[in-house]
């Protein structure tokens, strides 16, 4: 993994976004207050905007510069837990001397990690972690059975979706869905919408290389 | 979407430099970060409250920032929260030595972005969480109630108490019970419109209403169809009254809150629904407040809330107070 | 028809109750005939400043009755200019020994009706015309322009001359000269709805405005497309300038008002852009108020008021003022 | 004229005057503020009521009761307007001993006459005087020229008519409409509207006797 795979992924996940905009911003209206879509909008157009900047940092420095944007372009819940993804990954250790995919994907576990510390969710509670949990155990357990790079994507987009999928009829307990109580049933969770469709992107990004 | 702005993205950043303009003898407004302080200088050793959430609520908190109430206050994009370094750079500004008191409205995103600038930043920092709308459910295992009017209740009884020399332990435990004294709930006439977006957060059809609205137009308890305000205000006070477990001859502050875009008339007629009926209860109006404070853009609606009140409640309520949007007693 | 009432017959009566109730420590209501004064008595050898006109424009004018304001208010029906028994009754209670002034919007029903209550009463009374609407061409074959936002100013002003102790005929010409000194035009985003009619008084459509409406929902100058704020402003701006003939350097009050249903976010950002506008023309804010106080119900919309300043009515502005609805000072 | 023919004149406007409801309604919402049907249905519902108070007074009380009424139970101009018109016609000497038609005519052309001071408004500038005068000069003319009362009602009738059509096309000079200038223009003035309502049900209750 290198910046240029950070660079090059924000901007085919600008391009995914946008074309799920409508729904995006429809489900935080259904089931929230409908700024999630242009937080997220907002978030990624300041990550592609530090292309200049980063392009000759250090990953972890990179990492870091993104992490610091997201929190400080987007607010809301999901500038608190992205940022959180990201300043988690800048900090693992030794990432400065090349990423291999196994130390990515522990990277992005020890991420899923700090932000379900973060944001107090779990699986179960229709929130983003019904999809970035299933995705960081699955990859992480496909290191450790050695699993091939490409099954394992693919099965990656599989639990993404699921996860996503399921939030669909869950009771919200966190986040803002969960005022609705009975109300929150019967939509999909719009952060577990963006995230899986984010997961999705760099997935088939690492397939098709 | 008719509003008076020039682009949705420049919204915010003139909305707010028109604020600065036509309050500078009170407040100072700051970019990138935002965020919006006294422009007087923190007396040395007293605690600065700061508030802050996303923006769609004014005058809240922008408009009471000044004597008597916030030293700052952070203002997210609409209805989003703000960010940690907003926190961190108005804390910088207005700490005075006796540390901050962050009061923050109970919703997973403020909370969150509060938090992380309570790690970052170096001073000590205490959180006044409101959770006052009783239209949600409370519970442990959830996030709990949303934060709305009582917010304002809080930040200036807490404000008061800072101003005479409150430590940070006592303006946070003063800030919590004001908060557990409070509840809130709302009604909505019609949806409000998100710059961004450009359309109605939600549809209501034309003898609808949402009961138990949040103030981000995120939908309430159940939709009901329009009832007289008699009706509505008696059910609003019922599940608060029923919440706060009042009693006869306690003495309560009676709050009627417009949500941007019902006007004052309708608010007066809603406080002589809400006093007939607490009359009948023998509940005590000792204080009152009626005005678009805490509010959901251009929405239709209104809320109210009650806090039981005490001496010292009422002796903080009563102190001067100076901001842009509150100001007695000065 | 969404409001929050209980029946269309009973709307103003339990709207006043309810602010009543809410201000009891400023004002006290009195029904049938309807009006508003201060709770305290005047002092003796005061000039009595009685305003009044059709009710829907909250808080104009029981908003400011109180301390450095009006003495009385008289409220009509929803548009309704009040009718004289309210005029008379009122300047009874409210009368110092030193006379009555009447501050009256320009409009045949509250002209007539303020005349005729002159005429019954025994007392001496004088009378402010107020006229500052620029959108409508003045002329003295027609009934010329229609009194608007300014009349707050002129309240404001002369209220402050009364209460310092200056005489009828003082009280009187100041007021004139502060109408002469200010121009408004208004613009609408959506139309209000009068209660008894239950539905709205005009249509736009989606992507219109109404510009240079008045405070009751009457068409204005012209329908328009809706513009960016900044060009709305500029055009509100122009016919003002011009027709106060302001100079380079000259001092004014920037006020910006909301009709009602327009969220303060978007007042404040008009406030931006006609500060940008009137600092390139090098005329000086040199005071400022910006809110909801000349309200047509529930509509959309906002005008401007520039009122030409010098010492003596910079001094007026700023002395304290104790109402419901504007407080500063005290 | 006695005062049981003001009450049961009242109560035939009264019915004439919610058939037309829609109708003044929309005319003042074109061209004024709306409240014109509200001001004249709510004035006239005050004077029938006073029914029972004003049964056995004398016509000059009787009227003066019912300009009080009008005058603060309406607000607005057509309170002031039709309050002055009745204030005028109870000061009419001599009217406590019977009122023939010649009187009556002579006391609502004072009425009139009072109204046009009031208003500062003539003839063409599209208010209901153009309604009021055209039809106070016709009577007063009938009167002199001795014509039958009959003959002299369905010409009244007719003038107010006139009267009333002519302001649609008028440039308003006087009243909330003046604010439009142009825009005026097209429009029936709800004032002359009403009026010309209320003269023709007298008219016709004339007529019918
Ligand atoms: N406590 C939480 N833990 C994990 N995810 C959360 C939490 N609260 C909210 N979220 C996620 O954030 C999303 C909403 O993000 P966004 O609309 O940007 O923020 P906000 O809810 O503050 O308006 C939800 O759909 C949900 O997936
Ligand atoms: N100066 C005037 N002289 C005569 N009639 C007038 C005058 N001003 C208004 N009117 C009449 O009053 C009518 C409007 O009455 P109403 O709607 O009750 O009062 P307002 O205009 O105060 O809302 C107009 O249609 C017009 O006929
Ligand atoms: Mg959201
Ligand atoms: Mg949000
Ligand atoms: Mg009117
Ligand atoms: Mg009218």
């Amino acid at each position: 993994m290198s910046n240029d795979f950070l660079i090059k992924n924000a901007k085919e996940i600008q391009v995914v976004i946008d074309n799920n905009a409508p729904e995006i911003e429809k489900l935080d209206q259904e089931i929230g207050d409908g700024d999630h879509i242009f937080n997220v909008q907002r978030g990624i157009k300041l990550v592609i905007e530090l292309e200049p900047i980063i392009k000759h940092l250090s990953m972890s420095k990179a990492l870091n510069q993104i992490a610091m944007k997201i929190l400080s372009g987007i607010g809301g819940s999901s500038g608190a837990l992205f940022g959180t993804l990201f300043m988690t990954m800048a900090k693992v250790s030794n990432i400065d001397n090349g990423v291999d995919y196994k130390k990515a994907i522990n990277m992005f576990a020890d991420g899923v990690e700090a932000v379900k510390q973060r944001g107090k969710a779990d699986v179960g509670e229709k929130t983003m972690m019904d999809v970035l949990i299933p995705v960081a155990n699955c990859l992480k357990q496909g290191v450790e059975k050695k699993k091939d790079l490409k099954d394992l994507m693919r099965e990656a987009i599989e639990e993404a979706e699921k996860g996503m999928i399921s939030t669909k009829d869950l009771l919200a307990t966190k986040g803002r869905a969960s005022f609705l109580g009975e109300r929150s049933k019967g939509h999909i969770d719009p952060g577990a919408r963006t995230s899986q469709l984010m997961i999705r992107t760099v997935c088939m990004s690492i397939l098709n290389t | 979407m008719k509003k008076f702005l020039n682009s949705t993205d420049d919204f915010l950043k003139e909305s707010l430099q028109g604020f600065g303009a036509a309050h500078q003898d009170i407040i100072t407004c700051h970019y990138d970060p935002n965020f919006i302080i006294r422009s007087e200088a923190t007396k040395k050793g007293k605690v600065a409250i700061i508030s802050g959430g996303g923006s769609g609520h004014e005058p809240m908190h922008g408009g009471f920032v000044g004597y008597g109430m916030l030293d700052a206050a952070c203002p997210g994009f609409v209805f989003s929260s703000p960010s940690p370094d907003q926190m961190i750079a108005a804390s910088e500004k207005v700490e005075g030595g006796a540390g901050v008191l962050f009061i923050v409205k109970n919703y997973s995103g403020d909370i969150m972005n509060f938090q992380m600038a309570s790690e970052m930043m170096t001073g000590a920092s205490e959180t006044v969480l409101t959770n006052d709308d009783v239209a949600v459910e409370d519970s442990s295992f959830t996030t709990g109630r949303r934060g709305v009017a009582a917010t304002i209740v809080v930040e200036k009884i807490v404000g008061s108490l800072a101003e005479s020399g409150g430590s940070l332990k006592e303006c946070k435990s003063l800030g919590d019970k004001v908060n557990r004294n409070s509840g809130s709930m709302g009604v909505a006439l019609s949806s409000c419109i998100v710059p961004a977006a450009g359309k109605p957060t939600f549809e209501l059809g034309p003898d609808e209403m949402e009961f138990g609205v949040g103030i981000h137009g995120e939908p309430g308890r159940r939709r009901d169809k329009v009832q007289p305000a008699q009706e509505i205000t008696n059910k609003l006070l019922e599940a608060i009254i029923e919440d706060l477990k009042l009693e006869k001859n306690d003495e309560i502050l009676l709050f009627v809150n417009g949500m941007g875009g019902t006007p004052l008339t309708e608010l007066y007629l809603l406080y002589d629904n809400a006093k007939k009926t607490l009359d009948n209860k023998n509940i005590k109006i000792t204080r009152s407040l009626v005005g678009n404070y805490c509010t959901s853009l251009e929405m239709q609606g209104a809320s109210i809330t009650l806090t039981k009140l005490d001496q010292e409640l009422k002796k903080h309520w009563d102190s001067p107070v100076h901001t842009a949007a509150m100001r007695w007693g000065l």
